[in-house]
């Protein structure tokens, strides 16, 4: 019924621009209103039927997808959470896919923070994501929460070569060697993968230059559209792999809907904000075509 | 008196916040922090002239039935119950509590919030159709100006964005380096332009601020 | 009929709505929490003391603040006891931790050798209140290395070398100086005096534990007259880190200076510039040629006016966010009064509708004068220029509504603008008006470049006052502009000579230090 | 001019209609929820009333018309007020009250913080300004204006003169040649990649130049014409590129903008999406 509808509209919008086109290659001009009609159709059709354009994975993104997706199961993966509230609505989406991608493979997932908003933001996730869509996850087995410690990258440089020195317990209270995921882990370079959400200081950077560097664990993670341009000539040899901004995230929500049946009806925000963005481009674009056809068309036939 | 005293007042005020950038000490901090605070002040009295003016120009627009007065009634209705419910009239005008009154903060939520927000997503609609009347070839400054947005707008375009790593790379430069180039030469500008004029006020020779008598 | 109805409606809304308020405490109104908490061990571990900066709310802000209470719990999800309530103010306290038979104390804690070397000076070129520590670092602080047991460097303060000491703030390991900044306000409870003597240690801090600790959690929670208005922290964790003093250092004085020395840079291009300024007016004076290039946005103006005349249509001009202090604002008035001057001339009707009150105050007294100029102060008319309301797009509203319905024939925007640029700019497409714009918000220019059909750009709306007034000392500023411009682009030359041939100095010139 | 006045009020009906159906709609789904019957009758008629407030915003697309206006002019009254009482309460009250009078403190309950006498001139200064509204002695208004146009002239030249003057200035110095290691170095490593050696030092070459001709375009006492006139054809054409790339840029944030207004729509008063 909605595929119905949405076919509809993207055909009343095709066709429209269309029957546009030919009007201009007349060299007629498109009032303003049509502008705003067509405008205001390309950002509502995508929201009111939820049209997911699927995205493709960027090879930035799919690298860190691809490493996730291949590493045995039970890895170690940490994910770090190093934003505030303020840049969660961006990057947000990121740690959620990424917890569902871990726990969904059967890895084990720890979770911590380099930034002290990190800590409630794990704990909100843990609620969220792992209560909701993985109930039979045991905390301390599973995953787990360590939380937040002051020292930005001196705490790297610490854990990567021993948890203990800096975490006595989790965020529960409980002691790490009386949890069963941290049988065997001593330090980073126990991980089997890095990974770091965040857009500030301290980042992906430090974590790629205190963290993955020195103890030669593979580094991935996730920035603000902001500062993501700073973080690309890490990649590849330093860093694994980056997700940019919602677009970032909205690559990585489909490449995970495409291989995992269960998600798919899982909340994908990232991809949702994809869909009116880039209809409502494509149309800007289209008039921007149409409006330079018409200009050349319109001068050539006032000129005959 | 009318004239010549306010350029002089102008001419001590300014060459004195001049001179007081240059001195760290407390006293002349003490007395930039003065002078910041009496402009505030002096703000709020303005703000009593500007409603009076609000309220002078709707009430003649109703008075004489101009064009719409009808609509005058509804600013003056929404001036006034803002205001009565600002200063909390029922239980304690005394205190800043007006801000917290429930009609107060709910017409800021149910008014103010959703027309703001609208009106600023009305740019959406704005700037695809200036998009659509601007962009161009007309010219080489309009064809520059429609190459350059094209290329950023498919950059950051989710489809055609990934098509090639080198229109990535060609957008991100436009955005630092010419960006940069152009930005630079602007504010140098505009900086010496305030300078200047802010000078020419300083000494009494732009004036047109004061009017005329 | 339906306005009539309409107004019914909004009466409605008023009266629907109710009167109804909420008893919970707002969060506004709750006090702030201390800030900058520490929790340290003492005598092997077995006692915590706890330091903090007291709330922004207490003894200033809301002063709402009568005191600190602590709690206790041995896990940060037990149940947490009060384990005393302490007096407003800037505070310590010491907890003595119960004794836990079961923990051994085992042998001597590894202990970090003490930072040394520590410096203290008044801060330069600033208000006093203000003193930099400088040290050497700990021998155990290998910084860089993965394998460094130095965590961080704590500071403290005291006012006699017996103490007491309190914490000021903390740095980095590898980090050898911290600022310590304290507050001019004598009521605030950072106040640092000045002409005081000041007594210093600096703590190095490791990551290592004093053997067998035990953790601790503590909340702390600001308290009011009203028991239920208060506001606690989450649990923090105390954890027997292991810690070194340095000796006391010390006494050292703060005071302020009288002449910031860092922005002598600043003061020669300020007299510089003056100067050439007051030169080139006295050679305009003398009467000197001056050339001008055209500003076609400004030549537009004149076409403008005269093209409302004809259609017998008004101005619409917007002096656009800024305050009356806004130099730009200040610029625009110029050009209003020039403007307003040829509307009064040729008759034309005259709109502007203000965004800031003084700016219409301003407004209204330079439009008066120009149509006195004019020989026309009859045709002047207070309520050309009005106030609309302080709120951004509230302002857009109205002036789009302008727009539509008195269909100006030329829209002028002059002035600050911000994100209604592009919002304004349009609407006045839509209604038809040749638009002329100026402004000097970078961000904005490109919206009217491609909105409006003459853009003043950056500068140009500088230039355009003194170009629209022909008045000699006017166009010998923007001469005077045009050697600052040029002596930019010879400092450019050679700051980029200089830098590549890495001499260093030259560019240090421009480094205005704070 | 009968017919359209007959189809506006057809068109009000309809609006009122909907309104009324939104209302009841709405007041039923809150009531679903658990809330009481008069708290569910009043937040179905605040969502309704800001969603008719949206959509009033919306139809000046179309073109004026009354909605437009009753929303246009509702909020001129009610943001003219609102910054008014914020102004009064937080300046007036807050600031000015505490410094001069203890028996007005009292009565506005804020902390009374000793009398300054300073304080009275910003007093005077502010009355000078509502003499404005006698056009006898409204001349005295322009002593504050001259006050303030004075303290901020001084303060904007000389933050100016720092920020965007001197240090855009000293910005501009860059090394024409990055890392030079000999041109064996750099024909071996050459790369488009944008931290690459040619790349890094052609973008120096262009930031340079462009910040030079993009000044020479602003010289206002020269003709553009010969070097001049190239140089700042040169400047014009940078400033244009830069115009178009800021432009490109924005499109993507204003279009969230909408997404959010129409996702107030369709969720929170449609209820059509979750």
């Amino acid at each position: 019924m909605s595929n119905l509808g949405l076919i509809i509209s993207l055909l009343i919008i095709g066709a429209g621009l269309l029957w546009l086109l030919i009007r201009s290659l007349q060299g007629k001009e498109v009032e303003r209103r049509i502008i705003f009609l067509f405008i205001g159709l390309a950002v509502s059709v995508p929201l009111l039927f939820n049209i997911t354009f699927s995205e493709k994975a960027t090879p930035i993104v799919k690298a860190l997808y691809d490493k996730i997706d291949n590493l045995p199961e039970g890895s170690n993966i940490l994910l770090s959470f190093d934003y505030g509230p303020t840049m969660a609505p961006e990057v947000q989406p990121m740690s959620d896919v990424l917890i569902r991608h871990v726990l969904a493979k059967n890895h084990h997932l720890f979770l911590m923070g380099l930034w002290a908003t990190g800590q409630s933001l794990g704990a909100e996730a843990v609620d969220r994501i792992i209560k909701g869509d993985f109930p039979e996850k045991i905390d301390g087995i599973d995953f787990v929460n360590i939380g937040y410690k002051a020292g930005n990258q001196g705490v790297l440089n610490v854990i990567v070569t021993d948890f203990r020195k800096l975490y006595a317990t989790d965020v529960g209270g409980r002691d790490l060697d009386s949890l069963p995921i941290f049988n065997g882990i001593k330090s980073l370079k126990d991980m089997d993968l890095l990974i770091s959400v965040g857009g500030g200081f301290p980042g992906v950077k430090e974590w790629v230059q205190f963290a993955g560097d020195p103890g030669n664990v593979p580094t991935g993670g996730g920035s603000a559209a902001v500062s993501a341009p700073l973080l690309y000539p890490y990649y590849p040899r330093q860093m694994l792999g980056l997700m940019g901004g919602i677009k970032g995230a909205a690559e990585y929500e489909s490449e995970f809907k495409r291989h995992y049946e269960r998600f798919k009806d899982m909340p994908e925000p990232g991809v949702k904000m994809m869909g009116p963005q880039t209809l409502a481009h494509l149309v800007i674009m289209a008039f921007i075509v149409i409006g330079n056809l018409s200009y050349f068309f319109g001068k050539k036939g006032k000129q005959s | 008196m009318k004239r010549q005293l306010p350029l002089s007042l102008v001419f001590i005020f300014g060459v004195f916040m001049i001179i007081q950038y240059f001195v760290p000490h407390e006293s002349s901090e003490w007395i930039f922090e003065f002078l910041l605070d009496w402009i505030y002040i002096i703000g709020i009295f303005a703000l009593a002239l500007g409603i009076w003016s609000l309220i002078r120009v709707s009430w003649d627009k109703i008075k004489y039935r101009k064009d719409n007065w009808q609509y005058s009634l509804v600013t003056l209705l929404g001036l006034f119950a803002m205001i009565v419910f600002g200063f909390d009239y029922l239980r304690n005008f005394q205190t800043a509590e007006g801000l917290q009154n429930f009609m107060f903060v709910h017409f800021f939520d149910y008014i103010m919030i959703p027309i703001q927000a609208t009106m600023f997503s009305l740019l959406a609609f704005f700037i695809a159709s200036a998009a659509y009347r601007a962009f161009r070839a007309r010219s080489i400054l309009a064809s520059l100006l429609l190459i350059a947005a094209l290329i950023v707008m498919l950059r950051f375009n989710p489809y055609f964005g990934p098509i090639s790593p080198y229109l990535e790379k060609t957008a991100s430069w436009l955005l630092n380096v010419p960006n940069l180039a152009a930005k630079r030469a602007i504010v140098i500008g505009v900086g010496l332009g305030i300078v200047a004029t802010a000078l020419k006020v300083i000494l009494g020779i732009e004036r047109a601020y004061l009017g005329k008598d | 009929m339906m306005h009539k109805l309409l107004i019914v409606m909004c009466l409605l809304f008023i009266a629907g709505a109710g009167y109804v308020s909420a008893e919970e405490i707002p969060d506004s109104l709750k006090p702030a929490l201390p800030s900058d908490i520490t929790i340290y061990p003492d005598s092997g571990g077995n006692v915590a003391v706890i330091y903090w900066f007291p709330s922004a709310d207490d003894g200033a802000g809301k002063n709402i603040v009568t005191g600190y209470a602590l709690y206790r719990s041995p896990s940060p999800k037990g149940s947490f006891e009060v384990i005393d309530t302490v007096p407003p103010g800037p505070n310590r306290y010491i907890d003595f931790l119960p004794i836990d038979t079961t923990v051994v104390d085992s042998g001597a804690p590894f202990s970090p050798a003490p930072v040394t070397e520590v410096t203290l000076a008044d801060k330069d070129n600033d208000h006093g209140h203000a003193v930099i520590v400088k040290w050497k670092t700990s021998a155990d602080d290998i910084a860089g290395s993965p394998s460094n047991r130095v965590l961080a460097y704590n500071v403290f303060r005291a006012e006699s070398q017996s103490g007491p000491y309190l914490m000021r703030g903390q740095s980095a390991s590898g980090d050898t100086q911290y600022d310590d900044v304290g507050s001019k306000e004598r009521e605030a409870r950072d106040y640092m005096p000045d002409y005081t003597d000041y007594y210093y240690i600096i703590r190095t801090k490791t990551i290592e534990y004093h053997p067998g600790h035990k953790d601790y959690f503590y909340i702390v929670r600001s308290i009011t007259d009203n028991p239920d208005n208060y506001r606690e922290t989450s649990p923090l964790q105390f954890d027997g880190t292991i810690y070194t003093d340095s000796q006391v250092y010390g006494p050292v004085q703060c005071f302020g200076q009288w002449f910031n020395s860092g922005l002598i840079p600043v003061l020669i291009f300020v007299i510089c510039f003056t100067a050439i300024t007051v030169f080139m007016i006295f050679r305009a004076r003398r009467g000197a040629e001056l050339f001008v290039r055209r500003l076609a946005g400004i030549e537009a103006v004149d076409e403008a006016i005269g093209r409302a005349t004809e259609m017998g249509k008004p101005i619409l001009y917007v002096l656009g966010l800024g305050t009356a202090a806004e130099i730009a604002t200040i610029a625009s008035f110029t050009i209003l009064g020039r403007v307003a001057k040829k509307v009064a001339e040729y008759q034309t009707g005259l709109i502007v509708p203000c965004y800031d009150p003084i700016v219409m105050t301003v407004a209204q007294e330079t439009v008066k004068a120009s149509y006195m100029d004019a020989g026309r102060p009859d045709s002047y008319d207070e309520n050309m220029v009005y106030f609309v309301t302080q709120s951004q797009f509230a302002y857009v509203a109205a002036v789009n509504g302008v727009m539509l319905r008195e269909l100006p024939a030329t829209n002028i925007y002059m002035g600050k603008f911000f994100a209604e640029s592009l919002i304004l700019a349009e609407t006045g497409a839509l209604a038809g008006s040749i638009q002329i714009a100026g402004t000097d918000e970078i961000a904005q220019i490109p919206f009217f470049v491609v909105a409006c059909d003459y853009t003043l750009i950056g500068e140009e709306l500088y230039a355009a006052s003194a170009y629209l007034g022909r008045e000699p000392v006017l166009l010998g500023s923007l001469k005077a502009q045009d050697y600052a411009k040029a002596a930019v682009m010879i400092i450019a030359i050679v700051g980029f000579i200089t830098i590549n041939l890495n001499w260093d100095w030259f560019v240090n010139l421009f480094r205005v230090a704070n | 001019m009968a017919v359209t006045k007959k189809i506006s009020l057809l068109i009000l009906a309809i609006v009122i209609v909907l309104f009324a159906v939104s209302w009841i709609a709405k007041t039923g789904t809150f009531e679903d929820t658990g809330m009481p019957l008069g708290l569910s009758v009043r937040d179905g008629f605040l969502v309704t009333f800001a969603a008719f407030l949206t959509l009033s915003i919306f139809s000046f697309l179309y073109k004026d018309n009354p909605y437009y206006k009753f929303a246009e002019h509702l909020f001129v009254g009610v943001s003219a007020a609102y910054w008014m009482c914020v102004g009064f309460w937080s300046t007036f009250v807050g600031n000015f009250i505490p410094k001069v009078s203890e028996g007005l403190s009292n009565f506005f309950e804020v902390p009374y913080k000793g009398f300054d006498v300073f304080y009275f001139i910003p007093l005077i200064l502010g009355i000078m300004l509502l003499l404005r509204m006698s056009s006898k002695i409204g001349w005295i208004s322009r002593w504050s204006l001259a006050f303030i146009v004075g303290t901020t002239a001084g303060l904007n030249l000389i933050r100016y003169m720092r920020s965007d003057f001197i240090s855009q200035v000293s910005n501009t110095f860059v090394p024409l040649v990055v890392d030079w290691q000999g041109f064996g170095a750099f024909f071996s490593d050459l790369s488009l990649n944008a931290s690459g050696q040619l790349i890094m030092t052609m973008s120096n070459w262009v930031i340079f130049i462009g910040v030079f001709c993009g000044i020479i375009y602003f010289f206002f006492s020269k003709e553009h014409s010969g070097f001049f006139g190239g140089a700042s054809k040169v400047g014009i054409w940078v400033l244009m590129v830069t115009f178009g790339a800021s432009f490109g840029y924005t499109v993507m944030g204003r279009v969230s903008l909408l997404v959010g207004r129409l996702t107030f729509l369709f969720h929170d008063w449609l209820g059509l999406i979750n």
